[in-house]
């Protein structure tokens, strides 16, 4: 085991990395921006450094003041967290080439899966599901055709050079798609300079449904389960659950066997997540792999006991897993609502600011992952979230109501939050009945 | 108009600020705002951070600040170099060279007055202002971190 | 413009706050705060409970002390009476009686002044305090709590 | 389900309790003294109500008035927690009497289980072990002999009339015995002019290991397994775990088994713990039981996963338990620190007072049950516990990292606390072993 880690992260993640390690008796060092001189992750460290100013480019970012406290301290590892330089194979790159441990996968395992089309063929070439569509561009409208009669409508037409929603076009039926195609072709020529066009199955009602998976370097990966982050705004996760509501115990074993397969096509080694769409019918496809550990990790801990972070160092220093899949017990279920520091009367409006009174809840079932405090100043320069509260209870709908007691306790003066979003969202019949989809908070007025 | 949440920040900002008087008046309102004789505990009370710093070194620019209010010699003039980076600090090029600046030393803007290594780069720190060099912050050897301040310049 | 409660929050807000001094003039109110000689910032602000209260009634007493500062008339020479017990406030011996008092009556000590039952058993209670009853301030059939003021008495 | 229960406690009990009934979807109704206007239960119920002044008889003890806020408000039910009127009778009875639901055990159980002879005749009868020793008072020394030969030394000598560690001897073997039996006779009569002499087994190294029992009203009793209690002050439990290190599964399962016969011998309902000594050899006997929820019960929800107040409430309406014996699966350990208000350095003196400044451990498997918040002031007229610190990992070696890590993140000031204390004890070597009795604070310095 590390004598000695490096955080290279900070707010609640580095709190959480710390944790772990200090459980682990390892020697922790945090780094900090100027703007995180009073962070609680820099207080529960035992060493910490400046890397420079609160701008992230200058210090979270900084690769080079980064691996010069690591290898002045003598830290043996670096845990980067997710966000900033944890997907980042350039990063993992340096970390080899002064020996430090990077905590996480190998650089091809980050590269690969880094750049979209390449992970999804390295999925298709695994035999891992991707959503089915035209073998790059199309060349004209018949071929257009012809492939949507292949994979079924509604289709949806999108320019390879699109973005921001343009260019795309969602077609129900054969006698639209002439039309469409023509259209979304001469829109993308005008719009981008490029009329590139590709074809893929449309889903309409699917859920985002991500498995976790964790290898060690014996070439052992099991998975823990699924988590359905389905309750999402603009791409953003607000709520995530274990297990999903969605899925039978067939499913989860079908999709938790093509996760490790996707793993195991990259020799993947420390924790990854596999985000897959699930359309209504039970067919599932591969969106991407997520080279580290999630924001909504905690709801799977919940579940299975396992401690994803500590499984982390210990895989990264070289034990074996210490569990196998058939140790993997699943028992009750998990829900996360992420707290953030925003107005979610005025678009979820960011508020940073001092916040003058915390509070967590406590109780049965309770957890909070946090780096908020009295007192702490929630700078404008990262992200927005200030807490997450994890719930457990024996059933989905216990644990529903825990959320709803929990968030209720939830005592945060100083600077807003979506805390009172998350019990209307909790309210809600669709919500309460598990029938959601990604596009959820599209649909319905929270 | 000021509505009563206006007002609120105000006091909010003026207790935060180091402004010590400050008087406001639009349309009927009046707001006049005073803080206690000379300059009395800032806002560092309630900002204090509510874990106490654990065992690492206390942060470096705070340090300094302490250090300006506490020593007794006259610092209205004086001014620090601070590092740039993450590193470890050498006052010489290599072991047996003669350190770039000593205790006295007249430094200009372009003059080298340190080198940070980095990553095994040697980084050679500049000046970036005139003045003579009064104290050296940093042992050699150490490891400086960003902003840390290297040493205290007189710039008269 | 501004309401009680915006005035509450500007005192406490002030009482958080370094703010030595404030005067506000807006409209019709004048609002005017100072802080006692040079002890500035006592400990109170931290001594806050972290939740405002809830749904339930303000705590009896607390409400009291408001209405002591809120009420216009001279209160110097008043006290209450307060319940001994938890139960219901009855102003009769039974629906058909009349009142023990009424606002004007003058009491002794010993004069019983209403009736509180608790399972089922009638308290008769008494005034504990001479003087003239001027204010009623439970409801016929109202549930008291322990300590909850009745009456409010003049006692020159 | 009830509607509306009320809650005739205080402190974090109160608060645990308000929590399972908002989980519930029970309306709440809180009592407080006029020392606990500003405490959490009164700030988190639904309504509360004054019932008397500070000092604990004249309300929280204060039967009529609790009664009067229960008829009045129309509460269902009133759950007394533990201390105060938890194991009154007279409070069940007059409960009955109203028509209130008294959430607990029948007001014969309580008092069958509230006198210590009867409780033990109770048990022996239902065949239950109970410490061995002579029926009643020895009349002369020889039969006290005739006991002790029977029994095995060492044996304890007892004054009936006795007290404070009075008129109590240590009997190593048949040497010491008649010397020992005299002198203590004499010296009881002298003391207590009462020279009644009983004799019982003694234990040299006892655990304090209890079962938790819960029974419904169709006579359904099950067993939650043990907690180890053995780290004890003055009889003052200070740490708590689950399982315990000296448990194997066979005794486990033997023990669970004597805790469901002694319960159903008083037709048991509610929640209630048998309390064991049990030695060195895996001999147990029966000491007491205590017919409320304990301080400890977290622990055993946290490897077991059910919430007993959840449960204590759910039998009270005539529910059925929701788990059978066999649905019944222990996962992990779980260790509780109490986090008192009292200065260790100073024979643990109470030390009431404002607490400035709160912070609680987050994170994976830290729960924490307190009524404390900054800015509360600790009254001194209750107990002086202010936070129940209970952490869970899937192994004790885990769950001791785990605590020792959360103790150091847990931030009060404002008060003294034991959490120094606490770290000290978890850095015993023999605590660390698991190997620990009733007497390691008397043996050990910490």
């Amino acid at each position: 085991m590390f004598n000695k880690v490096l955080v290279a992260n900070r707010g609640e993640i580095a709190v959480r990395i710390l944790r772990a390690c200090k459980e682990l008796g390892i020697h922790t060092v945090a780094v900090y921006s100027e703007a995180d001189r009073e962070a609680l992750h820099v207080q529960l460290a035992d060493e910490a450094y400046c890397i420079g100013p609160a701008i992230a480019k200058h210090s979270y970012l900084n690769i080079a003041n980064i691996m010069s406290v690591a290898t002045s301290v003598g830290a043996e590892a670096i845990h980067p967290g997710y966000g900033f330089l944890a997907e980042n194979s350039d990063f993992a790159d340096v970390c080899a080439a002064v020996g430090v441990k990077f905590i996480g996968p190998s650089v091809m395992a980050i590269e690969k899966m880094g750049d979209k089309s390449t992970a999804k063929a390295t999925m298709k070439a695994a035999g891992v599901p991707v959503v089915p569509g035209s073998d790059g561009l199309l060349h004209d409208a018949e071929e257009a055709l012809t492939v949507a009669k292949r994979i079924g409508f509604p289709v949806i037409i999108k320019a390879t050079a699109g973005g921001g929603g343009k260019g795309i076009r969602v077609v129900r039926d054969e006698a639209e798609l002439l039309t469409a195609f023509t259209l979304a072709e001469s829109e993308a020529g005008m719009a981008f300079g490029n009329s590139g066009i590709y074809l893929e199955k449309y889903l309409t009602h699917p859920r985002h449904i991500e498995i976790q998976v964790i290898g060690d370097s014996f070439g052992h990966v099991i998975h823990l389960g699924e988590r359905d982050c389905s309750i999402q705004r603009r791409m953003q996760k607000l709520i995530e659950e274990a297990p999903s509501p969605a899925l039978d115990q067939t499913l989860r074993l079908k999709m938790g066997e093509a996760a490790v397969k996707a793993a195991k096509a990259v020799d993947y080694e420390g924790a990854g997540t596999i985000e897959f769409l699930l359309d209504e019918d039970g067919s599932f496809y591969f969106m991407e792999m997520n080279t580290r550990v999630q924001v909504e990790h905690p709801v799977t801990e919940g579940i299975t006991g396992i401690d994803i972070v500590k499984e982390q160092i210990r895989v990264a220093s070289g034990l074996a897993l210490s569990v196998t899949q058939d140790e993997v017990i699943f028992r009750g279920h998990a829900i996360e609502c992420r707290i953030n520091a925003e107005d979610d009367t005025k678009n979820f409006m960011p508020c940073p600011g001092t916040i003058t009174a915390y509070h967590a809840p406590g109780g049965f079932g309770i957890r909070v992952d946090s780096a908020a405090y009295a007192g702490y100043r929630v700078p404008p320069y990262y992200d927005s979230m200030i807490a997450k509260l994890i719930v457990w209870a024996p059933t989905r709908s216990e644990a529903i109501a825990r959320m709803e007691r929990a968030l209720h306790e939830f005592h945060i003066e100083g600077v807003k939050t979506t805390i009172d979003f998350h019990l209307r969202l909790l309210h809600h019949e669709k919500f309460i009945q598990g029938d959601v989809t990604t596009r959820f908070l599209e649909n319905y007025e929270i | 108009m000021l509505t009563v949440s206006d007002i609120r920040d105000f006091i909010r900002l003026f207790d935060e600020s180091t402004v010590h008087e400050l008087s406001l008046e639009t349309g009927e309102i009046k707001l006049s705002l005073k803080k206690a004789g000379a300059t009395v505990v800032h806002e560092s009370a309630s900002t204090h951070a509510v874990f106490t710093p654990a065992l690492h070194a206390e942060p470096p620019m705070e340090s300094v600040t302490v250090k300006d209010v506490v020593e007794p010699q006259d610092l209205t003039n004086t001014t620090v170099i601070r590092s740039p980076m993450v590193g470890t600090f050498y006052r010489a090029s290599s072991p047996q060279a003669k350190p770039y600046v000593e205790i006295g030393a007249r430094v200009t803007p372009t003059s080298v007055v340190c080198i940070v290594e980095a990553m095994k780069l040697m980084n050679e720190i500049e000046a970036d202002i005139a003045g003579e060099i009064i104290e050296i912050l940093v042992e050699n050897g150490q490891l400086v971190e960003y902003g840390q301040p290297l040493f205290r310049v007189n710039v008269k």
